[in-house]
């Protein structure tokens, strides 16, 4: 099968960029860019999902679906609270963000 | 009497009442004007009293084994059941607590001034935990009810308590509870272990006696967690620091109830749980050695501490841990000797020290100090105060023909085949007991009495009287005539012998033997 | 026993009755908030509307449970089975509870947008789903509806920099977790090819773990194991807890807890059985961190609200060692515990609400010496909820750890319960003083707490929750045989190859 | 019904009489009239019953004790005791010198305590402590003996401390009950050797079976004799245990004469009598006890010389009599132990009595002058017998009898136990030692009676010129009892007169029944002929030659009175400080005792390392990990990114195995 040759490098692009974007959101500071991060790796398991459809069937791009609406949703909410943040600080660098802590 | 009882049906609702009864007592005391909740809480815990006096009647003498055993499923798909039942040694631990509990309430009449009805309502439910965790035959049930009896007490002394009140009532509390908690393991292990060799999940004392055997190789942990929670309430040495904070925190009431009923629940844990349930582990050699020496530690130990207190009611806390030294010694002694003597001791301890508190309490209330300093001369001023004061120091040291005695030599006489070299060290503490006890009570009632203040130390009301003179009858009566007592608690005893196998007592020569068979046939 | 065939719409309409009520009613307030949003009666109606929905969805699930539904065959996306019921009911009355909290609580901090009563409802649905979910995708599907429902609430007071603050933090963290999670969902889809959770665990059967099965299961440990609030999860919960709106954060300390612990019970012990001696470990190691750090950490905390956010940690702690028993008794603790968990912290969330007067964030000991003069009754139920989670007898929370060393000590597991005690015992030390502050230290003043009042709502709900928690404290047997059985199903599915 | 089955009476009476008598000093301390009906009353009739079942035992002698059961008190298994009294030859005699000798001091008293304000509480304990010393000497237990053992015990302490607001007597009777409880530890433990070794406490069978069970000689039997004979010395002041004795004479005189010479103290050597069997299975210890007794003898002689309190050098004296019956105990002479512990009890008695006489003359006197000299000191008396004639002539009396002069009672007894040490010199050559100790301390024992007498009632008085008109002789209720007990102290000899003089050893013949199982196992041979002569010169001359340099010692002096004297030096500093051993003891046992119990114990392990290091310092170990959790709570998002991390990396590493 020709398609399975390309499974592989498939998911191993997906744990990169999964990885680049934990690595984002270790090293980063600001908000946005984290938020960033988090739908870099959203996206990389999307791309899991999309090769795995290829050995399981459809139910994997189904599933892309659902995730990319959530994602959607996830950001809205998110930006918002972000937006919200910058109202009451000026800033959203998450290293001024530490009122709450012990 | 008997008759009487039958007619009445009393085996049958007698425990249910008993523990029921102090409960409903609470609404009144609750709902009423804060005035009469003292009132109240009196009438019931007379009522409880008089009620449970007729136990001494209901259990029939002679007869190994528990009775009047009721049995009601709680929680049926756990195994765990409302159960109950008594046996000689419950017995008396029952009616101790019933007899205290009058008492610690006429002794709280004055002392108690601030949120009486909080008060009064815990005191009545201190009572229901107390008798039920010595009536207690279903594990569940008395786990409850063992950890039941640990709020009141931590609130009457958080409460009502001295100026370092909340640091002993929260020693008290997580002291106590660092061991039940291990002890809640060892129950629930315990249970699944039998169930898995007999098929059934039940948390019945007799059912987990008779297959106790179950635990195999778990059998030291089990008696470790066991004799870990035990230990901390008996207190044996080295867990018996809450004590003296307790104690000496604690309102007269609570002392009187800490010292003379709920330490024994350490001591009765091991009497009724610990021991019977894994004998192999607890009568081993290393572990007999290793709780004999704590215990004789904790005699000799307790004593010397309790000789440099310069508060009285620190001294006292002290000296129960010395005796509670001896119920151990006497537990782990072996024979129908020792063990008698443990329960005296037991009981002894609970009249003899009681009595103490509430002296303790009285002078409070007069002078607000309990230190020993603070006292001097006053036997010229108050002869009956100081006149009991004696009687029962002396019951405490151990005099012949006062209580203290009676226990005390049994223990020491029955310890001596096993444990020969233990038992020479512990009988030293008669020297210790005389020295801390009566050098207090020259320092409080002998000497000159150079302070003003206690020139006006009034003497013994009627009320306090009576607080103290029932215990005094008590003191004598064991001192001098312990027969029907150690009658009514022999078959207990003899079972529990026979339960740990223990080797039993005895004439070590030809002799004693041929003795033995004379005394039987004369008998 | 009414069989549901989850093929036909109307099955699975039926099937999802609660979620479908709630959902719909959850609509229906939207729109009435869209034109009554200004005032208080506003935001009361609202509120009531609400509580009414919870209402509505929990006859739904009543009717499903009393009914006693299974599903014929296969369960394809949601499950039918007790165990669902149990947790949706736990979810439900944390619902209900937290919204009555709420009435009084956000007229008084001024928090007058109605809006927050629909997101409750949504999460709520959102726990329902994921409670119940019997498909990976359902599973995230609920769990995602129910975190950006909890997000938003988190930073409902979004004036106040420490709402804020906590709704981000808890977003970021959580999508984050979120990612982790769907990772975990597709390697198990990619190891089986199913994300159906008995199929997955038919499919794992009988053969060694692949691989990508158990980087899956472990990336769904680390998903599930943030959303419970597992240490060394959990650092987002203490602050996030810390700036909410009280009633929030005790809505995420139940519901949300209580819906997630549910779905990981189901996905360890239906999808991988196979793998228990992979997965016991992990959760052991969990269980005894969070139990450890927990009540460490919570011995001291000033605030009381920070103390108790420790705590729930501590109690997550307890609850893993119950989903480690991996069996019928496991599961029925985990159930169990958690009704009795919820009711008490439902309970203290709804007394600190009341502690902390007008924008007082911190409630300290201090704020709440001598309560017990001035107001017994709040003392006395406060100190009860305390006792509870200390897990003291005659108390639902002594039953609630009852059950899980006994689901431990039958399964021959003696070293989690021992350090499930030994931590309790470090937890009286942050309890008791509770009780301690209120009974044994004088008030500051005469007139300290004469505004602490509670609103009637909230009373009704407290005073339920404490009494139900002192009956089933000694009366809790049937409940036990409702959590035993509801778990039954969960070992013993359908499927001949499935559980040990 | 016969007497002996009513013995019970005996014990009953005085106990009524503690019971009304300490009734009326709680509610009527006014009341002396009743008091002094009462007090002394039911001892005279304790005495009637005593002599009634002595006068029956004497009629019809018995082969077994009579037991008399009162009820059940111990009844555990195997172990039943019963309170039961034990009538034989040996309890009777004991009942007898008790109940009499008790009877003369309580008249006595009415006359001696008449002034105290106490004095309705002091015949409460007296009477309370016949009680229990008859049942001390009734008991047919070892368990009902220490009844009776403790009990004298805790009226000592009551007594000794009596005026209780100087803390001087209230710190004599504690160290009175706390020395005797030492020696109690021995009684007990040996009680618990001989339950272990024989099954039973009663004396019928211990006794009737000890030569059976217990090997002679043997280590259980050395065991069990020398713990009893600790109780022993802690009950009749023995070294190492003898401190408290001296200390005790801070109580009333009646106390110091009824208690601490004529009854309680003898308890030990009636307990060796009782269990002489248990003594002659093992040698050993009845070496020891001799040896003790010698020792004592002597050591507590030689004090008694440099001491001036007039009370003090009786009680030295007492000591070292009681010395002499251990002797006579260890050596296996238990009848010469009883016959001197017999008229000891009469002449020390009655030189106590004529102690207090001559103190209440001297109290009264310095009363009247409110003068603050000390009424105790001898320094302070001097030529007394013009104002006491019929003290001094009692008192005299007593003195011959204790210097061993004959015909007076001590001589015979004395005598008896001294021939006994040297005879058994014969098979134990260090008895003969013991003998030289005895002699010697018999010397000395002449020599301080004659310098107590010297000083009290010879040569010029020292009282003080106004004084001297107060000082007078003692009434008639005082002075009846002395001259009572001056007739015994004369003729007592005639208890157990020797064949020498042509007496045939009655006491000795009466308690034959008791010692029989004692002398079954070893019995001595007396000495007899030559030797016997010899000896009783021998001690004869000692007793002269020691009296008349007591006499010519003291009055060949000029004495000052105490506030002028000068202080005592070298060697009589050591007499006169009883050789420092209060305060070695106080140094080497109290300090240390109580440094380790508060310093070592309390401080240091119960505070220190139990509470401090253990308890709290588990919660403060667990907060300082909270609080370090607490640190790592930053609030950064990162930080918790970080740990996030660690632990999905923790987790993945767990499942990839």
């Amino acid at each position: 099968m020709p398609a399975t040759s390309l499974l592989g490098p498939s998911l191993g692009l997906s744990a990169i960029l999964f990885s680049l974007g934990v690595a984002g959101v270790l090293l980063r500071r600001n908000a946005i860019v984290l938020f960033m991060c988090i739908e870099l790796m959203l996206n990389a398991v999307n791309l899991s999902f999309i090769a795995l459809a290829q050995l399981h069937g459809s139910g994997g791009q189904i599933i892309v679906l659902f995730v990319m609406t959530v994602a959607a949703a996830e950001a809205a909410v998110g930006l918002a609270i972000i937006l919200a943040i910058f109202r009451l600080k000026q800033s959203v660098d998450l290293k001024q963000l530490n009122l709450l802590q012990g | 009497m008997t008759q009487f009882l039958q007619s009445i049906h009393y085996g049958e609702w007698i425990l249910h009442a008993l523990i029921v009864l102090p409960l409903l007592g609470v609404v009144p005391v609750l709902l009423g004007d804060p005035k009469s909740a003292r009132r109240t809480a009196l009438v019931v815990t007379t009522l409880e009293l008089v009620l449970s006096l007729g136990l001494w009647w209901a259990l029939v003498p002679g007869q190994a084994g528990l009775q009047l055993v009721a049995n009601i499923p709680w929680i049926p798909s756990w195994g765990i059941s409302y159960r109950v039942g008594i046996d000689g040694i419950s017995l008396v631990m029952v009616l101790l607590t019933t007899v205290l509990m009058p008492l610690s309430v006429l002794a709280s009449w004055h002392y108690i001034s601030t949120r009486e009805r909080g008060f009064y309502a815990l005191m009545l439910t201190m009572l229901t935990a107390l008798v039920g965790v010595f009536i207690a035959l279903d594990l569940f049930l008395f786990y409850v009810y063992f950890e039941l009896t640990l709020i009141p007490m931590y609130f009457i002394i958080g409460i009502w308590g001295g100026t370092n009140r909340v640091y002993a009532a929260i020693k008290f509390f997580v002291y106590t509870m660092t061991g039940s908690l291990l002890m809640l393991v060892a129950i629930v292990v315990l249970v699944w272990k039998v169930q898995a060799a007999t098929g059934q999940l039940s948390f019945a004392y007799e059912h987990l006696l008779r297959n106790a055997g179950a635990a195999g190789s778990a059998a030291p942990w089990l008696f470790a967690a066991f004799a870990l929670a035990f230990a901390i309430k008996v207190p044996i040495f080295p867990f018996h620091t809450w004590l003296p904070d307790a104690h000496v925190e604690a309102p007269t009431a609570g002392s009187v109830l800490l010292a003379s009923v709920m330490l024994k629940i350490g001591t009765y844990g091991f009497l009724r749980f610990a021991v019977p349930f894994f004998p192999g582990v607890a009568l081993s050699p290393a572990v007999s050695a290793l709780m004999v020496t704590l215990a004789v530690i904790g005699v000799i130990y307790g004593a010397l501490v309790a000789l440099v207190q310069p508060d009285f009611k620190k001294l006292v806390a002290y000296s129960s841990v010395s005796h509670l030294g001896l119920v151990m010694l006497g537990i782990w002694g072996g024979t129908m000797q020792s063990v008698q003597g443990a329960l005296i001791v037991m009981i002894s301890h609970g009249l003899s020290t009681g009595a103490l508190f509430l002296l303790i309490g009285m002078m409070y209330e007069r002078r607000h100090t309990r230190l020993l300093e603070a006292y001097g001369g006053i036997a010229r001023v108050v002869p009956v105060f100081s006149l009991l004061l004696t009687v029962v120091a002396f019951s405490s040291i151990g005099l012949p023909g006062l209580n203290g005695f009676v226990g005390e030599f049994l223990v020491l006489l029955g310890s001596i085949t096993a444990f020969p070299r233990a038992t020479v060290i512990a009988t030293t503490v008669v020297i210790f007991a005389a020295g801390y006890l009566l050098w207090a009570i020259q320092r409080i009632i002998y000497n000159r009495l150079d302070d003003p203040e206690n020139e006006r130390f009034g003497d013994l009301t009627a009320r306090e009287l009576a607080v103290i003179l029932p215990l005094v009858v008590g003191i004598v009566w064991i001192g001098l005539y312990p027969a029907p007592i150690l009658r009514r608690m022999e078959p207990a005893t003899r079972q529990y012998l026979e339960a740990t196998a223990v080797t039993r007592t005895g004439p070590t020569t030809a002799l004693g033997v041929l003795r033995h068979v004379v005394e039987e046939a004369r008998r | 026993m009414t069989q549901l065939d989850l093929g036909t719409p109307g099955g699975i309409m039926l099937a999802l009755l609660p979620e479908l009520l709630l959902t719909g009613w959850a609509l229906l307030v939207l729109l009435v908030v869209a034109w009554r949003h200004r005032t208080a009666e506003d935001s009361r109606l609202a509120g009531w509307l609400s509580f009414a929905g919870v209402a509505v969805s929990a006859a739904g699930l009543a009717a499903l449970w009393v009914n006693g539904a299974t599903p014929a065959g296969l369960a394809q996306m949601v499950a039918l089975d007790p165990f669902r019921y149990g947790a949706d009911a736990v979810a439900l009355i944390a619902a209900g509870g937290t919204i009555l909290l709420s009435l009084g609580y956000l007229e008084r901090e001024s928090l007058l947008a109605p809006e927050y009563y629909p997101l409750v409802l949504l999460s709520t649905a959102g726990m329902l789903f994921l409670a119940g979910a019997e498909d990976l995708i359902v599973l995230f599907l609920g769990l995602e509806v129910m975190s950006v429902g909890v997000y938003v609430l988190a930073g409902y007071d979004r004036n106040n920099p420490a709402s804020a603050e906590a709704a981000l933090k808890y977003f970021l963290i959580g999508a984050f977790a979120s990612g982790f999670l769907l990772y975990g969902i597709a390697l198990v889809y990619g190891a089986t090819g199913t994300t159906n959770l008995s199929l997955v665990g038919a499919q794992l059967a009988g053969r060694p773990l692949p691989l990508m099965a158990a980087l899956g299961l472990g990336l769904l440990l680390i998903g599930l194991g943030f959303k419970v609030a597992a240490v060394p999860f959990h650092m987002w919960a203490p602050d996030v807890y810390d700036g909410s709106p009280t009633p929030v954060t005790g809505f995420m300390a139940t519901g949300v807890k209580a819906a997630a612990f549910a779905a990981l019970v189901r996905v360890l012990l239906e999808a991988f059985p196979s793998a228990t001696s992979l997965w016991q470990p992990i959760v052991a190691g969990l269980a005894i961190a969070s139990m450890v750090v927990g009540n460490l950490a919570a011995l001291v905390q000033r605030s009381l609200k920070r103390m108790l956010a420790y705590s729930s940690i501590a109690h997550a702690g307890y609850l893993l060692t119950a989903v480690w028993a991996g069996t019928q008794a496991g599961a029925g603790a985990v159930l169990f515990y958690l009704l009795a968990y919820s009711l008490v912290t439902l309970a203290a969330f709804g007394f600190l609400s009341v502690f902390g007067r007008g924008g007082e964030r911190d409630v300290s000991l201090d704020d709440i010496a001598g309560l017990a003069r001035s107001r017994p009754w709040v003392a006395f139920g406060f100190s009860v909820c305390m006792f509870s989670l200390l897990g003291f007898p005659g108390t639902f929370g002594f039953m609630g750890k009852w059950y899980i060393i006994s689901a431990l000590a039958a399964e021959r597991q003696y070293i989690l319960p021992v350090i499930l005690v030994l931590t309790s015992v470090v937890s009286a030390g942050y309890y008791l003083p509770v009780v301690m502050a209120m009974y044994m230290r004088p008030a500051p003043d005469s007139e300290r707490y004469a505004g602490v009042r509670l609103a009637p709502a909230a009373l009704g709900a407290i005073a339920l929750a404490v009494a139900v928690v002192l009956l089933f404290g000694v009366w809790p047997g049937p409940l036990l045989d409702v959590a035993g059985q509801s778990a039954l199903t969960l070992t013993q599915t359908g499927l001949p190859f499935a559980g040990p | 019904m016969t007497f002996s089955h009513a013995v019970w009476l005996a014990v009953a009476l005085p106990l009524a009489g503690f019971l009304v008598n300490g009734a009326l000093a709680l509610r009527r301390p006014r009341a002396t009239g009743l008091v002094s009906v009462v007090g002394p009353g039911v001892l005279v009739a304790a005495f009637v019953v005593a002599a009634g079942i002595f006068l029956e035992l004497w009629r019809e002698p018995p082969h077994a004790p009579t037991v008399v059961s009162l009820w059940s008190w111990l009844p555990v298994g195997q172990l039943q005791v019963d309170l039961a009294f034990q009538v034989d030859q040996l309890s009777a005699v004991m009942l007898l010198i008790v109940t009499g000798v008790g009877s003369l001091i309580h008249l006595y008293s009415v006359g001696y305590m008449k002034a105290d304000p106490g004095y309705a509480r002091f015949f409460a304990y007296m009477n309370l402590f016949v009680a229990f010393m008859l049942v001390l000497v009734l008991g047919s237990s070892f368990p009902v003996m220490f009844i009776g053992w403790e009990g004298v015990g805790l009226c000592s302490y009551l007594l000794i401390g009596f005026w209780f607001n100087d803390k001087v007597n209230a710190d004599a009777g504690l160290k009175a009950f706390i020395m005797n409880r030492i020696g109690d530890v021995g009684f007990l433990v040996a009680m618990f050797l001989i339950w272990r070794a024989f099954g039973s406490l009663d004396f019928t069978w211990v006794t009737g079976h000890a030569a059976d069970t217990l090997a002679p000689g043997g280590a259980v039997v050395t065991a069990i004799t020398l713990f009893l004979f600790l109780g022993c010395t802690g009950k009749s002041a023995q070294i190492p245990l003898y401190t408290w004795l001296p200390d005790a004479m801070a109580g009333p005189t009646p106390v110091s004469a009824l208690i601490h010479a004529a009854t309680m103290v003898t308890a030990g050597v009636y307990l060796v009598a009782r269990t002489n069997v248990l003594f002659a299975l093992a040698p050993v210890s009845s070496t020891i006890v001799a040896g003790i007794g010698a020792l004592t003898a002597l050591f507590a002689a030689t004090i008694a010389l440099r001491q001036y309190d007039i009370k003090k050098v009786l009680a030295y004296s007492t000591v070292s009599q009681l010395g002499y019956m251990f002797v006579g105990v260890g050596t296996g002479a238990y009848a010469a132990g009883m016959f001197h512990l017999a008229t000891h009890a009469f002449f020390k008695a009655l030189l106590f009595l004529g102690a207090g006489s001559v103190i209440h003359a001297m109290h009264e006197a310095y009363h009247a002058t409110h003068s603050h000299e000390d009424a105790q000191d001898m320094r302070n008396m001097g030529g007394l017998r013009h104002a006491m004639p019929w003290t001094f002539g009692l008192m005299l009396v007593a003195t011959l009898a204790i210097a061993g002069i004959p015909p007076f009672s001590g001589f015979f007894s004395k005598d008896e136990i001294l021939s006994a040490a040297f005879a058994r010199g014969g098979e134990a050559p260090i008895y003969y030692l013991f003998y030289a100790m005895g002699i010697l301390a018999a010397l000395l024992t002449a020599y301080y009676m004659a310098r107590l007498m010297a000083m009290t009632f010879l040569g010029p008085n020292r009282t003080g010129e106004r004084e001297r008109t107060h000082l007078h002789e003692a009434p008639w209720i005082m002075t009846g009892p002395l001259l009572a007990l001056g007739v015994l102290s004369t003729v007592g000899g005639a208890l157990n007169l020797p064949h020498l003089v042509g007496g045939h050893s009655a006491l000795e013949r009466w308690l034959e029944p008791v010692l029989a199982p004692g002398l079954a196992v070893g019995r001595l041979s007396m000495p007899e002929g030559s030797t016997e002569y010899l000896l009783v010169g021998a001690a004869v001359a000692i007793g002269v030659i020691g009296l008349l340099l007591g006499f010519r010692a003291t009055l060949g002096r000029g004495i000052l009175p105490a506030r002028e004297a000068p202080p005592d030096t070298g060697f009589a500093l050591v007499l006169n400080r009883k050789y420092y051993i209060d305060e070695l003891y106080e140094a080497v046992v109290v300090r240390p005792l109580l440094w380790l119990s508060r310093v070592v114990l309390w401080r240091g392990v119960d505070q220190g390392l139990v509470d401090g290091a253990a308890v709290n310092g588990a919660a403060w170990t667990s907060r300082v990990f909270g609080g370090g959790l607490r640190l790592l709570q930053t609030g950064h998002v990162g930080a918790y990114v970080v740990l996030f991390l660690v632990g999905a990396l923790w987790i993945l590493r767990a499942v990839i195995r």
